[in-house]
């Protein structure tokens, strides 16, 4: 399987990516996605991939999806102007607010989508992995929602430093597992769910969080999650009078930075920069920039991008974000890297929570340990890019983070200078 | 001849001694890598054919077991590499065709062409890749055949009657029919609806059916054998290993 | 001071209430409200007074207040249909979502138009109080976006049992002064924050967290959240076809109530319900229903109904929500139930909880310990009156409350006989 | 006679004595009520008019000293009426004339017709109400003076001359000037530029002013007297009586 483009292959794959033609009916986007899977979980793919090509942009779901987004949700999110910030970077910073979702990231656009196909599909149960817990929170919310039983698969690293997200889960009535195999983060609880899908795979749907696994699964995250695009050029135009000049998310698995990025794809004028864990440094095993330092391989289900080492053994990652501490990446990352249309770049562990702090000290928003990897270079790139136009994906608030950040000292002033 | 024609072949050698085929699972370099080969020797004077696991960090199809063993290979520091190694110092002294079982990522930073050519000259007749689907398998597939080497598809008791020929015409050395909805290791004991199952798959098949998943005992054994050319005992095999006891003294009583 | 009105009296000042005349120019909603201040105070007040009179309906404060609110706390908020909880109680609930605004409570509105009007005062820093945090974690956010320091007292029981709101206060740049004194929470708190104004007068801005207090705060505070009424009317209108037959929303020192209530004073079909604090029994102490138990008194700047033994010294409360557990009452509050506007009830701590999971469960969502006493009433009431339209006020979201829940047992399966 | 002029009265004898006038505060029945006769008559002999606290559950204009006492108080049973009724049993036998500082809130249970009778009886001569600025007070003022009962009115250094007026004609008794902004019971001592204000303050009124708030020893008493009638000594007080000190001889020693 190739992974290196010519110039020709690439500038055409991006125009099919702008055109909307990506995945291709084998569920690729250029070299990379796909579906690996064991032959027992064949037929369910099938279903879904039927189930979603009946339903997902029919009117009658789009009008189901819609309503929840707006009712339930609380969609539009509102786009924050960021003056405070603003002076003190020298551009102009605009905020995405996911924050502000129900359950509060923007986790639950998909968890509500998917909890509505899989109703439609006939499940009679639910499973979910999380990392952060912000996809488990909001899955758990979305079944109670439509009615479903809810089982979250969970690492016992993460159960730990995101506490209170699992009392969450627990109130809304999902059933929580504690995942010890593996690296008991977010990579092992996805091999847990599907192992748990491969024994039941005809009455459990598969709630994935992110714009990663098989075939359909890239692509139907991207399409759920891409409203957040839609409504952030709309009302960036709308409140700034234009397109921003650079738009930063952060990358895990990739579903806020996809959904943002998607509508802005064929701006061509408009940067985009994805920004993954840099952890504590550039080692192996010590950060998770996985299209950053990552090479081709076949991880859960999608050839794309993967941290492993040189015998495709996957390797561990570090970050103080529970939500991007994930050795692979969503499939459409990888070609949007490879046909040059998206940047990625890492954030350091330190710089996370400096941004974080600068965040909270001049707009008052608690932004998710994720997310702060976003303004972190936001912040470096605007030292470059004075008077310019930017736009952050504000993915995920900072509450469940409390445990995390109660064990660094709040810093009393910030050091504007640093 | 094919080196997967050899599987076939010993398959039917068994048959022809009026029992099922048996093929022994174990983790390549489990427990102990040094142990490797005297355990594989060992096994495969009892087993038909023998199936070796390559340990991948993320065996998502196998049960705690596998995963266990696969983990425990991993850092004594079995690779494919390694694997292939021990097995050229081996050459000549292993009684039974050997089938190798591997995530698809191990053989892809391997690299398909060398893995084809390694397979052929170690006795790696054919290759089982929990994780590839048959539409995603053209690439090694190719690779494979140009060596001779099988790539050995899967089926379940949820495979379609369509789907079932297309994989079964696609298999080399054994059609693999997985017995029971899940993953390896399970404790649930095979099916009650098995015999119709095992037999729709037979009929599909111009290959040998060989049956895997669940089977613990030498009643399981039977009981696939009367619908199927052979066995397959995975995650058993490597409980005795786990608790050190003697792998050969186990399958001789299963046979 | 009367507080009993004959019944033209009661007439007379609901029409000026729904006129828009109360308070009147010495504060009084009727015989309540009023300004018992030190007179240390006096001066603070009359600037304040003076500033509002100036600012406040201002084109340029209302816009830059609208500004914020859409741009930064993320209003307008949903209106939320609630299928399953409608099917359940046999009545069409709907939810107004305060859970969804920045910070996850009514609070932040009130917060960043005291906040703004701080600024225009030329406020150097600013104190508040807070009983379940959230007017603290509101005060503090708002504080960082206008760029103020801000100061929040707390009782050192509140602290304990809503510690996820200390930690956010200090992640948001603001100093939590724990309260030891009195009853060690909301009010003891007030008290507080009280005594640090009398000292600093001059450069201190209070914000002051409900619509409590001497005039012109429980004004004020209304009309800071008065937005929640105003959106809730025109969204039920536009989704549901027509006003609700009866709105609920939890009383604690009354703001959000007073939010939502105001707007719907004027259509007299619509009753309206305040639900406060019903603890652990009817006894002396053992409940916060001020409304529903208490005689008229002056308590912390106001004359309004105040739970207090025959003396005039104000009595312990309890209550397992911090936000309700507060011995006085707005003033405004007073007046509603004197001329039979509204009505008050309370919810016990048991139903308040048992509300709480059957909303998680039904509807995913985690709503406030406060909020969850609007439902409980709201799920009475709906037994006698099947088919109704219904709508509750969702103050908060329940997050901050993890600490108190996670002590008690999740029910795994609710009783809906029950 | 007026209840409220022998305050006045009071303070001019001192004054013609040729020193300030001492009004000394404790908490009524602090620390302990059935030492609370006893020990205002003590204080009576030494204090020209001496001011009894009602203990309030929100004392919002106290520090922690008062504030100490008065939660001591409300827990020893110390009510305005159990006040009243010590008070009466020592009608008579106390020195000087008496000031109730109380908030508003037991006063208003307590009901402002009844309170003005039973001031007079017991030699309450007027009240000080800290959370009852002058426009709220029409009502109680109203009441007292059917009974000859003052209300005394504070000023602060941040009233402005206007208000001031108004606070100083409306005051019966003294004026009282508060010397700092904030809460009884500070550490800072007086502010430097106390002696402008206080004399402004004296300008103003027709009736002596008396300075509280922040006086705890004798040069702070000979201090505000250089330019008012009298000195207001509160929480040094109390905080003698929470050591269990005397406080006769403290108050000996701030003459
Ligand atoms: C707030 C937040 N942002 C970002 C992420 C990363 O996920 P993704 O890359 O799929 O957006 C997470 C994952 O939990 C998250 O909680
Ligand atoms: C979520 C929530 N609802 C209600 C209240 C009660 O306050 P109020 O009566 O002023 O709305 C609080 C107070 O903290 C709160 O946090």
């Amino acid at each position: 399987m190739k992974a290196v483009l010519n110039t020709g292959e690439a500038q055409a794959l991006l125009q099919a990516s702008i055109d909307g033609e990506l995945p291709d009916e084998r569920g690729r986007f250029g070299p990379f996605g796909g579906r690996y899977v064991p032959e027992t979980l064949v037929p369910a793919f099938e279903r879904l991939e039927k189930g979603i090509a009946e339903h997902l942009h029919s009117e009658d779901f789009q009008k189901e999806f819609r309503a929840q987004l707006r009712g339930w949700v609380g969609r539009p999110t509102a786009l924050t102007f960021a003056p405070r910030l603003s002076e003190r970077w020298g551009t102009e910073v605009w905020l995405k607010r996911e924050d502000l979702a129900h359950t509060g990231a923007h986790k639950i656009n998909n968890a509500i989508g998917q909890a509505l196909l899989a109703k439609r599909l006939g499940a009679k149960r639910i499973i979910a992995e999380t990392g952060a817990g912000q996809h488990g929170v909001a899955s758990a919310a979305a079944c109670a929602r439509v009615g479903l039983p809810c089982r979250v698969y969970m690492g016992a690293v993460d159960i730990k430093r995101q506490a209170p997200n699992v009392d969450r889960m627990h109130r809304l009535g999902a059933e929580v597992i504690p995942v010890e195999t593996g690296d008991k983060t977010l990579r092992a609880a996805i091999d847990e769910a599907m192992r748990e899908w491969v024994a039941d795979p005809a009455g459990t749907y598969y709630l994935i969080g992110s714009a990663v696994g098989p075939h359909p699964y890239p692509y139907l995250v991207r399409e759920l999650q891409l409203v957040i695009g839609q409504e952030a050029r709309a009302q960036i135009i709308e409140y700034a009078g234009g397109l921003p000049d650079v738009a930063f998310a952060c990358v895990g698995g990739g579903s806020n930075a996809i959904g943002l990025f998607y509508p802005l794809l064929g701006d061509s004028d408009v940067e985009l920069i994805g920004v993954e864990a840099g952890g504590i440094g550039d080692g192996l095993g010590e950060n998770a920039a996985t299209l950053a330092t990552g090479t081709p391989g076949v991880l859960q289900g999608s050839y794309s991008i993967v941290l492993q080492d040189e015998h495709g053994n996957v390797r561990e990652t570090q970050s103080i974000s529970a939500g991007l501490d994930y050795s692979g990446v969503g499939p459409e990352h990888a070609l949007l890297q490879a046909v040059g249309r998206v940047t990625y770049v890492g954030a350091r562990d330190d710089e996370a929570l400096q941004a974080l702090e600068e965040l909270c000290e001049t707009e008052g928003i608690l932004t998710a340990l994720e997310t702060a990897h976003a303004y972190a270079a936001a912040k470096r790139w605007s030292k470059d890019n004075p008077g310019k136009r930017v736009l952050i994906g504000n993915s995920g608030r900072g509450d469940k983070d409390m445990p995390t950040l109660s064990r660094l000292p709040v810093r009393t002033k910030y050091d504007a200078s640093a | 001849m094919q080196a997967h024609e050899n599987i076939t072949a010993a398959i039917a050698a068994a048959n022809k001694d009026g029992r099922p085929a048996l093929i022994p699972f174990i983790t390549a370099g489990y427990p102990q890598p040094d142990e490797f080969i005297a355990t594989l020797k060992s096994i495969a004077e009892i087993g038909d054919v023998v199936e070796l696991g390559v340990p991948f960090s993320d065996p998502m199809a196998d049960g705690m077991t596998i995963q266990r063993s696969s983990f425990v290979a991993i850092q004594n520091g079995v690779t494919l590499t390694w694997i292939f190694e021990q097995l050229d110092k081996a050459i000549g002294s292993i009684d039974a065709p050997l089938v190798m079982m591997s995530y698809l990522n191990p053989l892809l930073a391997f690299g398909y062409e060398k893995l084809a050519k390694r397979a052929r000259e170690t006795g790696v007749c054919a290759f089982i890749v929990p994780d590839l689907p048959y539409e995603e398998s053209e690439e090694i597939r190719t690779a494979l055949d140009a060596e001779g080497v099988g790539l050995i598809q899967l089926v379940t008791p949820a495979t379609p009657d369509g789907r079932l020929k297309t994989l079964a015409d696609a298999s080399r050395g054994f059609l693999y029919a997985v017995t029971i909805t899940g993953i390896t290791g399970g404790d649930d004991g095979l099916p009650a609806d098995l015999a119709d199952y095992l037999q729709r798959v037979s009929a599909a098949s111009q290959l040998p059916v060989c049956a895997g998943f669940g089977i613990r005992a030498a009643t399981d054994v039977a009981n696939v054998g009367e619908h199927t050319a052979g066995a397959i005992v995975g995650s058993a095999l490597v409980e005795v290993l786990e608790r050190g006891d003697d792998p050969a003294e186990f399958l001789r009583g299963l046979r």
